[in-house]
C-alpha cells in the first residue's frame, strides 16, 4: 500500500515492503506490501495490535532483523538511498548517525556492565560526534539537553542505578548524540509510569522540533498518538489499513478496524461500559490460504468483492484506506 | 585491578606460552657423561634399611651409602655375565677375621671414616648390630635368618676388633652379616639425634643418613629422585669410577624405554619382559638377564580347601597349564622354564629345578575324574594388582586350560595393601605369585614356602611332619646326610604338588652400551660400585 | 562484596566438615591391612600387630577418629608411609606442580575454547559453529591417559619435537630457587632462563593433552552465553546505534558473556586438579594426583586423608575466589552485595 | 507424536552434527545388541600363535598379546560398556533428580540437607572417589556403575534442584495441589516430567563422561574383571605396546571409546534443540 506524497519533502519513504520469517513450524509472512512515508519535522505514529508487525518494519528499515527474518520486496528511500539495498557497513555507518532508534523497556536496552556516560560516548566516538579525549565531556552535554539534573555524576553511574525514567532518557541521549535526520521510537513509553510518560514525550517532541527531525512513534496507544502525532498509520497483520491525519482519523474512521480501535480505546470521551471489545483475533501468518483482506475474518461489513486484492483508495487530503466497503 | 586489565593479562600471558628451544651450556655437557641416569618404576621410601616397612628401593640406597663387614665375591656366570658368589666372602671394613666353631672375630679397618670424618670403630659396630636385632619388623626377622639374635652375642673387643659369639653352629651367620640388613652405623650422630622415646633414632634415620659408604646422598626428593656422589675419601674397597648417579622415578614403562632407546637414559631395570626381549636386539643398548636366584613364580593351591586338598586335583592343574603358551606370549622367553623335565625326582642339591609336568589335559581330565570331580568345580585365581602386567594374561591363560578339564575359575585382581592382607588370611583357593629368598640354599626357601610353620610365604597353608622333619635336618647338616635330606622334600614337593611350579624369572637390565661392569646380587638392586661410564 | 564472601564461607564449613568425616569413612572401609602390607613381606603376625599399635590402627573407629580430628587440629595430617615423609611436607611441594600443570592447561584451554565459543555463537547454525563444536567435542571424548601415551610416543620417541618425560624440569637442569613452588613464576622471578624455557618445555605436551580435555566445558558455555547475550535487547540498541561489529562483539556482548564462563572455569579447574592423577602418571609429574592414587591403592590413609582436605579447602578457596573475581567484572554484584 | 517428528526432522535439517549422532548412536546400539553374533571371532579364545599381528584381512584390528581379535572384543565390549554408561545415568538420575525435585520443592531442611551433600561430593576428588568406591567395594561391574553414579550425582540434583524450584509456583502445579492431589502426587505427576527435556539432555551428556571415567578407572586397574572385554582395559593394556611400536591395540578401543563418547555429547546438543528451544545453548 503506497502513500501518495504531499507537498513537503519526504525523510523516509517506504515502499511495498514485505518481510518473511522462517520459523521450526513453517514460513510467517509477516509484512505484506507495506508502504508509508515520513517528511522531515513530521511525527507519524504505526498503531496496531500487539503482533501486527509494527516493530518487525521498523527493524527492517533499520536492518536489525531477527536472523530468521527476511525482506522479500520493496523500497526504503532515506536521504536519497534505499537502506534496504545498502551493504552492512554502510547501514552500519548511517545507523546512529543519520537515522536511530529506542526501544520499549530501557533499563534492558542499556548495558548492564557500562557506565551510560560511556555508552554515549561509545556512539559519538564512533560516528565523528567527538574525538575519543573529550567525549565524556561531550556525553555529559547530551546528558544535559535530556534533561538529567546532576549529569557529572549521573554519566558515571550503572543501568540498574537508574529508574525507569532516567534510562529512558539515556536511550534517548544514545540516539540523538549525532543529531539524526529521523528517530523511530518503538514504544519508547509503555513500560513507565503516566506522568514520566507525558514528560519522555514531550522531550522527545521538543528535540524533534528543535532539529526538524522526523519521528515515527510506534504503539498501540491510540490516544497517545493522538495527543502526539501529526499523522497516524494505522496496521493490522501485517497490512497498513488506513492512513490518515489524527484529527481527520479520529473525527472520521473510515476502515471499519479503525473504527473498533477507536471504540476500544479509553478517554474522555468515550465512557468505560461503552468499551467494545474487537472480536476474533490475529489470524494465524502461517496459513497458505490467508485471504487478501487479512481483517475479513473479523469484519462484520465483509461483502463479496473482499475477496479482490486490496484496493488503496485515497478517501481525503493524505486520507487513504484499503477496503471495498469503508465506512 | 581494573576490569579492563585483568581480561588484558589472561590474554598475553597466554600468548607468552609458546615453546622455545632448551638451552645446552657447555658445563653441562661435560657433567652429563660423568653423571649414570637410571629410570626405575618405584621411590625408595626411608634412607633407613632398619626404617619400619623400607621398601626394596629403600634396601639400593642403603646398600650403596652404608658399609658392611664383610661383602661377597664376583664369579662369571652361564653366559658370562658379572654374578656376586655367595660361596666367597670378601674384606669390606673388615680387614681379615677369624672364625671359630663358637665365635668370629673381625679386625677393621684403622683409617676408615664416617662420611662426618668420624672414624669408625667396634663400638658403631655393636650399635648397629644391636639396632638390627632389636628394632624388630622384617630386620630383626633377617638377623635372626642367621641366628643373629640377642646384642649379648656381639663384643666391642677393642676399637679395630669386633666378636660375634654363635648362639648355635647356623652356616647361615656368616653369609648373613653379607646381606644388607647388617649395615655400620654413625652411632654418635644417631644418638645425637636419638630422643627418650626413639632411642634408635629411627625417626631422623628415616630422612638423614649416617653412614660412610662409597657413596653419599647429595638429593633427595620424596616419590621423584635420588642424587647420589662418590665419597672420595672411601677406604673400603677399589673406588667406584662413577663420579654422581642420579636415579629418576618414572612411572610410565612405555616412557622408560622411550628414555633408554632415545639414549636420555642410561640404564632401567623394571621394564615388561616384552621390552626386553625386543631391546636384546636393539643396537645402542646391552641387556644382561640373569636367573634370580631361589626364585619362582607358580600357581599355589590352598591344600585346606575343597577342592585342592585332593592331591589328584592338584596334580590334574599341574598338567592343565599351558606352559608354552605362558612362556611365549606371557614371558617372551624371559625366564627358565621349570617344567617339563624328566620325571617328578629330586635332580640335584639346587633349587628351583624342573619338574616333571607339563601340558597334558587328557590326563589331567582323568585326574579330575579319579577324584570324583568329573562335573566340574567352581572356584577363583587372584593375583596381586602391582604385577598384573604379567600375571594378568598368565592367569587368563591358566583360566582358559582349566576351564577345558571342568575347573572353572574367576580371576581376582586385588590392589597391593589387601593382597597381604589376603596372604596372611590363608583363604585364597588359588593365586599365582612369584618367591624369592636372599640365600641361596633350598632349605631356606622349604623354610621359607613349605615348612609347617606357617609363615606367610606358606600361601597353601602346606602341613607336612615328614617335609618339616627333611627341611629342619637340612638346615643344620651338611654333606650326604644334607643331600639326602634336600632330596627327600624336593621329591614331596614334586608329588605333593601344593604349588606348581611355572618358571624361574629372570631379572633383565638395560643400558646404554657405554656402561660396563654391571654385577647381579642375590637381593636385585643395583650395585653402584662396580659400574663404570666410558 | 565481604558480606556475600563470608555466607559463601559459611556454607563451605559443612560441606568441608562432610568431607572429612567421608574420607575417614572412606579410608577406613578400604580392604586390606596396611600394617601388613608395611610390615614387609617377611613380617611375622606379631610384627604386623606391632606396626598396628603403633599406627594406631588397633584402636576403635571413633577413637581413631577422634585421634585424626585432634592431629588435624595442630595441622598435623600424619606421615605417609608409602613415601615415609609427613603428609603436609609432601602437600606443600607437590601441590604446585599440579597446580601448575593444572594453570597452564587451562590457560591453554582458555586461549583456545573461549575464541571457538565466540566464533561458535557470532556465526550460529553455519559449518563454523559446527565445526567448533565437534572439534571441542571430540577433545572431551579422547580419554586423557590415551592422549597423554600418543603424544609422549609421537612427539617425544619418534618427532623429538618435545623433551622427555621425565617429570617437571630436565634431569639434569637444577630446580630454580623454591618461591612459590611454581617453577615457571620461581625462575622468572630469579631470572634463571634455562629453568623457565626447560620448565616450559617439560610443562607442553602434559598441558596439552589435558587442556584438550577440558575444551568442550570451556566452549560450550562460551558458546551458550554469548548466543544469550547476544539475543538481548542491549546488543540490539548497540546494533541500532550503528557500533562497529567489534565493538558490539567483544566490548558489549562478549564482557558480559565472560560471567557464566567464569564460574565454569572453577568447576573445570577443580575438575582437572583431581583428575589429572593420569595425566601425572603417564609424564611422571611428581603431583598430587599421582601421590592420592599411590597412597590409595597400597591403603596409605594419612596421604589420601591429606589430598581429600586439600583439594576440600581448594575447591573452597576457588569459589571464593570466583565470587571475588564475578564481583570484579561484574558491577552489580559488587555493589548490592 | 507427529508434531515431534516434524519438529525433529526440521532440527536434523537444521543441524546435520545432530543427525551424524543420531547415525553413530543407531550403530553403536547394533554393536552392542548383535555384538557377539557380529563377532568373526570369540572375543575370549585366545592363540599363541597369532599373537601381536598387525591389521591384516583376517584381523581388521590386529590380535593382542594373546592373539585374541581386537576388532571381536571391540564389538563385544560396545555392551558392557554402554550398559555401564546407561546404569550409571539412570541411577545417577534416579538419586539425583528425586533429591533434587524434593529439595527445589520443599526448600528449608531437604534442601539444605541435598545443596549440603551435593557440595560435598563436588568437593570430593572425582577420581579418588571413584577409586576409592571401588577398591572398597571390589572391582565389580556393580560397584563402577555406583561408583559413577555418585559422581555425577550432584549435577542431576542441582539442575533438579533448579527446574523444581522455579516450577514450584507455576500454574500447573498450584492447579493440580488444589485439585486435591498429594504432595508426592504433585512431584512425581507434574514436576518430575516436567523437568524431563532438561534431565534427558543431561543424562546424554554425562553418558560421555560415565564412559571415561569407567575406562580411567581400568587405566589403574580398577576396572572391570579380566578377561571380560571392555574399552578401557583394552586401552590400558594397549598402553605398554604403544612404545614397542603395536600401535593397534591401544589404538583400535581408544576410537571406539572417543567416537561413543563425541556421540553421546552430540546426542546430547541435539536433543537440546529438539526438545527445549529456548535451551540452545
Amino acid at each position: 500500500m503506497t502513500a501518495v506524497p504531499a507537498i513537503s519533502v519526504p525523510a523516509l519513504s517506504v515502499e511495498n515492503l514485505s518481510v518473511e520469517f522462517r520459523t521450526r513450524s513453517g514460513v510467517v509472512k509477516v509484512l505484506e506490501h507495506v508502504g508509508f512515508s515520513v517528511d522531515k519535522g513530521e511525527t507519524v505514529a504505526l498503531v496496531g495490535e500487539s503482533g501486527s508487525g509494527k516493530s518487525v518494519t521498523a527493524f527492517a528499515v533499520m536492518g536489525i532483523l531477527d536472523a530468521a527474518g527476511k525482506v522479500t520486496s520493496g523500497r526504503a528511500m532515506f536521504g536519497g538511498a534505499d537502506l534496504l539495498a545498502l551493504s552492512e557497513q554502510d547501514l552500519a555507518e548511517q545507523r546512529g548517525r543519520e537515522l536511530s532508534m529506542i526501544f520499549q523497556n530501557p533499563r534492558t536496552a542499556l548495558n548492564p556492565i557500562r557506565r551510560v556516560g560511556r555508552q554515549i560516548a561509545d556512539v559519538l566516538v564512533r560516528h565523528g560526534g567527538a574525538t575519543r579525549n573529550d567525549a565524556p565531556r561531550a556525553a555529559i552535554e547530551m546528558l544535559k539537553r535530556v534533561r538529567i539534573p546532576d549529569p557529572e555524576r549521573r554519566a558515571e553511574a550503572y543501568p540498574f542505578e537508574l529508574s525507569g525514567g532516567m534510562c529512558q532518557r539515556i536511550m534517548i541521549a544514545v540516539a540523538l548524540a549525532c543529531r539524526p535526520a529521523l528517530l523511530i521510537a518503538d514504544e519508547p513509553t509503555t513500560g513507565l509510569d503516566v506522568t514520566t510518560q507525558a514528560v519522555i514525550m514531550d522531550l522527545i517532541g521538543e528535540l524533534a522540533a528543535e532539529s526538524g527531525m522526523a519521528t515515527i512513534f510506534i504503539t498501540h496507544d491510540l490516544a497517545l498518538a493522538a495527543e502526539y502525532c501529526d499523522r497516524i498509520v494505522v496496521m493490522h497483520a501485517g497490512h497498513i489499513v488506513e492512513a490518515a491525519p489524527a484529527r481527520e482519523l479520529f473525527g472520521h474512521p473510515r476502515h471499519p478496524y479503525s473504527a473498533k480501535l477507536l471504540a476500544a480505546t479509553p478517554g474522555e470521551t468515550v465512557s468505560l461500559e461503552s468499551l467494545a471489545s474487537i472480536p476474533g483475533g490475529l489470524p494465524d501468518l502461517r496459513r497458505l490460504d490467508l485471504p487478501p483482506c487479512r481483517y475479513s475474518d473479523r469484519c462484520e461489513r465483509r461483502i463479496d468483492r473482499c475477496a479482490e486484492p486490496l484496493p488503496q483508495r485515497t478517501v481525503g487530503e493524505r486520507h487513504l484506506v484499503a477496503c471495498w466497503n469503508p465506512l | 585491578m581494573k576490569r579492563r586489565s585483568f581480561i588484558k593479562t589472561t590474554a598475553v600471558a597466554g600468548a607468552a606460552a609458546t615453546v622455545a628451544p632448551a638451552i645446552w651450556s657447555e658445563a653441562k655437557a661435560q657433567a652429563r657423561n660423568e653423571t649414570l641416569l637410571i629410570v626405575n618404576e618405584s621411590p625408595p621410601n626411608s634412607m633407613d634399611i632398619h626404617g619400619v616397612g623400607a621398601n626394596r628401593p629403600a634396601y639400593e640406597v642403603s646398600w650403596n651409602i652404608h658399609d658392611r663387614l664383610i661383602t661377597y665375591g664376583a664369579k662369571k656366570d652361564a653366559n658370562g655375565n658379572d654374578h656376586y658368589d655367595y660361596t666367597k666372602l670378601e674384606p669390606e671394613l673388615a680387614t681379615d677375621w677369624n672364625v671359630t666353631p663358637t665365635s668370629a672375630t673381625f679386625k677393621l679397618r684403622r683409617d676408615a671414616k664416617f662420611h662426618d670424618g668420624t672414624p669408625i670403630t667396634a663400638k658403631d659396630v655393636k650399635w648397629s648390630f644391636d639396632r638390627a636385632v632389636t628394632v624388630g619388623g622384617f630386620p630383626t626377622f633377617q638377623m635372626a635368618a642367621g641366628s643373629l639374635q640377642k646384642p649379648e652375642q656381639f663384643v666391642v673387643v677393642d676399637d679395630n676388633t669386633f666378636r660375634v659369639d654363635f648362639l648355635r653352629a647356623d652356616k647361615l651367620t656368616m653369609p648373613d652379616i653379607g646381606v644388607p640388613v647388617p649395615v655400620i652405623m654413625n652411632s654418635e650422630l644417631c644418638k645425637k639425634n636419638a630422643t627418650a622415646a626413639d632411642p634408635w633414632a629411627m625417626e631422623w634415620c628415616k630422612n638423614n643418613t649416617a653412614s660412610g659408604g662409597a657413596y653419599k646422598i647429595e638429593r633427595w626428593q620424596p616419590g621423584q629422585e635420588v642424587v647420589y656422589t662418590r665419597n672420595d675419601d672411601w677406604k673400603n674397597g677399589p673406588l667406584p669410577k662413577v663420579k654422581r648417579v642420579i636415579m629418576r622415578i618414572i612411572p610410565s614403562a612405555g616412557n622408560r624405554r622411550a628414555l633408554l632407546e632415545r639414549g636420555d637414559a642410561d640404564l632401567s631395570f623394571d621394564l615388561p619382559s616384552k621390552d626386553f626381549a625386543e631391546l636384546r636386539n636393539s643396537p645402542k643398548l646391552t641387556v644382561v638377564g640373569t636367573p634370580i636366584e631361589n626364585a619362582m613364580t607358580y600357581v599355589g593351591m590352598n591344600v585346606n580347601q575343597k577342592p585342592f586338598d585332593n592331591v589328584k586335583v592338584r596334580q590334574a592343574v599341574a598338567y592343565a597349564i599351558p606352559y608354552q603358551q605362558i612362556m611365549d606370549s606371557v614371558m617372551f622367553g624371559q625366564a627358565l622354564p621349570l617344567f617339563g623335565g624328566a620325571d617328578n625326582k629330586f635332580k640335584g642339591v639346587v633349587w628351583p629345578q624342573k619338574d616333571g609336568y607339563k601340558t597334558d589335559l587328557a590326563k589331567a581330565k582323568a585326574l579330575m575324574a579319579e577324584a570324583g570331580y568329573a562335573g566340574g568345580v567352581e572356584t577363583t585365581i587372584s593375583f596381586d594388582l602391582g604385577f598384573a602386567s604379567t600375571n594378568e594374561p598368565l592367569t587368563i591363560l591358566v583360566q582358559e586350560s582349566l576351564a577345558q578339564i571342568g575347573i572353572k575359575a574367576t580371576i581376582n585382581k586385588i590392589p597391593g595393601a589387601n593382597w597381604r592382607g589376603e596372604l596372611l588370611k590363608k583363604n585364597m583357593p588359588m593365586i599365582a605369585n612369584s618367591f624369592g629368598g636372599w640365600l641361596n640354599y633350598p632349605e631356606y626357601f622349604f623354610f621359607w614356602c613349605y615348612h609347617g610353620q606357617n609363615a606367610v610365604f606358606n600361601t597353601m597353608g602346606y602341613k607336612n611332619p615328614t617335609m618339616d622333619a627333611l627341611i629342619d635336618k637340612a638346615r643344620f647338616a651338611s654333606g650326604k646326610e644334607y643331600e639326602d635330606a634336600v632330596k627327600g622334600f624336593v621329591d614331596i614337593a614334586f608329588e605333593e604338588v601344593p604349588r606348581v611350579p611355572l618358571f624361574q624369572p629372570l631379572l633383565n637390565v638395560a643400558m646404554q652400551k657405554n656402561v660396563t661392569g654391571y654385577r647381579y646380587w642375590f637381593h636385585r638392586q643395583l650395585d653402584f660400585r662396580q659400574l663404570v661410564k666410558s | 562484596m565481604l558480606k556475600l564472601l563470608l555466607s559463601r564461607l559459611a556454607t563451605a564449613i559443612p560441606s568441608i566438615v562432610g568431607v572429612v568425616i567421608v574420607t575417614f569413612m572412606l579410608t577406613r572401609l578400604l580392604p586390606g591391612d596396611p600394617a601388613a602390607y608395611f610390615a614387609g613381606l617377611a613380617a611375622s603376625p606379631q610384627a604386623i600387630a606391632e606396626i598396628r599399635t603403633k599406627l594406631g590402627l588397633d584402636k576403635s573407629l571413633p577413637e581413631q577418629f577422634v585421634a585424626y580430628i585432634g592431629d588435624l587440629a595442630q595441622g598435623n595430617l600424619g606421615n605417609s608411609l608409602s613415601t615415609g615423609q609427613p603428609v603436609v611436607a609432601e602437600i606443600v611441594t607437590r601441590l604446585p606442580a599440579s597446580a601448575e600443570l593444572t594453570l597452564v592447561a587451562l590457560l591453554l584451554a582458555v586461549v583456545i575454547a573461549i575464541p571457538l565459543g565466540v566464533l561458535a555463537a557470532v556465526k550460529q547454525g553455519t559449518w563454523i559453529d559446527h565445526t567448533c563444536r565437534i572439534v571441542t567435542t571430540a577433545g572431551v571424548s579422547l580419554p586423557v591417559f590415551f592422549t597423554g601415551l600418543l603424544f609422549a610416543y609421537v612427539f617425544y620417541y619418534l618427532l623429538q619435537w618435545a623433551p622427555a618425560p621425565t617429570g617437571r624440569l630436565d634431569v639434569f637442569l637444577s630446580p630454580p630457587t623454591h618461591i612459590t613452588g611454581f617453577y615457571l613464576i620461581d625462575s622468572a622471578l630469579t631470572g634463571n632462563l634455562e629453568a623457565f624455557w626447560g620448565s616450559l618445555r617439560q610443562l607442553a605436551l602434559p598441558a596439552i593433552s589435558m587442556a584438550i580435555f577440558s575444551l568442550a566445558p570451556l566452549a560450550r558455555m562460551t558458546r551458550g552465553s554469548m548466543l544469550a547475550v547476544l539475543g538481548s535487547d542491549f546488543i540490539r540498541t548497540a546494533r541500532a546505534s550503528g557500533l562497529s561489529p567489534r565493538t558490539v562483539i567483544f566490548t558489549y556482548a562478549f564482557r558480559n558473556a565472560v560471567l557464566p564462563v567464569i564460574t565454569v572455569l572453577g568447576m573445570v579447574f577443580s575438575f582437572l586438579l583431581g583428575a589429572n592423577v593420569l595425566v601425572e602418571t603417564v609424564f611422571s609429574w611428581p603431583g598430587i594426583g599421582l601421590y592420592a592414587v599411590n597412597a590409595l591403592i597400597t591403603s596409605d590413609y594419612a596421604p589420601v586423608q591429606g589430598f581429600v582436605l586439600t583439594m576440600a579447602v581448594l575447591y573452597v578457596a576457588l569459589n571464593l575466589t570466583i565470587d571475588f573475581v564475578y564481583g570484579l567484572v561484574d558491577p552489580r554484584v559488587r555493589l548490592d552485595a | 507424536m507427529l508434531p515431534l517428528l516434524r519438529h525433529a526432522r526440521y532440527v536434523l535439517s537444521e543441524n546435520p552434527v545432530t543427525g551424524l549422532a543420531f547415525g553413530l548412536f543407531a550403530m553403536f546400539l547394533v554393536a552392542a545388541i548383535l555384538g557377539p553374533v557380529l563377532a568373526p571371532y570369540n572375543p575370549m579364545q585366545s592363540n599363541a600363535a597369532m599373537a601381536l599381528k598387525p591389521p591384516s584381512a583376517a584381523h581388521w584390528f590386529g590380535t593382542d598379546q594373546l592373539g585374541r581379535d581386537i576388532f571381536s572384543r571391540v564389538l563385544v565390549a560396545t555392551r558392557l560398556d554402554l550398559t555401564i554408561a546407561f546404569a550409571s545415568v539412570i541411577l545417577a538420575f534416579l538419586l539425583g533428580a528425586l533429591s533434587g525435585v524434593a529439595a527445589g520443592y520443599f526448600g528449608g531442611w531437604t534442601d539444605r540437607i541435598v545443596g549440603r551433600l551435593a557440595d560435598t561430593i563436588m568437593a570430593f576428588p572425582l577420581f579418588v572417589l571413584a577409586m576409592g568406591i571401588v577398591a572398597a567395594l571390589g572391582n565389580e561391574v556393580i560397584n563402577i556403575v555406583i561408583a559413577t553414579a555418585i559422581i555425577n550425582f550432584p549435577l542431576y540434583a542441582r539442575v533438579a534442584r533448579a527446574e523444581a524450584n522455579v516450577r514450584r509456583d507455576a500454574g500447573f502445579v498450584e492447579a493440580a495441589r488444589l485439585s486435591g492431589n498429594g504432595e508426592t502426587r504433585v512431584l512425581l505427576g507434574h514436576i518430575l516430567p516436567n523437568i524431563m527435556p532438561i534431565m534427558m539432555v543431561q543424562m546424554s551428556l554425562t553418558m560421555g563422561y560415565a564412559i571415561l571415567n569407567a575406562a580411567g578407572l581400568s587405566f589403574i586397574g580398577l576396572g572391570v574383571r579380566p578377561p571380560a572385554a571392555e574399552w578401557g582395559i583394552m586401552v590400558a593394556e594397549g598402553a605398554n605396546f604403544i612404545q614397542s611400536g603395536e600401535w593397534w591395540i591401544a589404538l583400535f578401543p581408544g576410537l571406539a571409546l572417543m567416537l561413543a563418547v563425541f556421540c553421546f555429547n552430540l546426542l546430547g546438543d541435539g536433543l537440546r534443540d529438539i526438545i527445549d528451544p529456548r535451551m540452545r545453548t
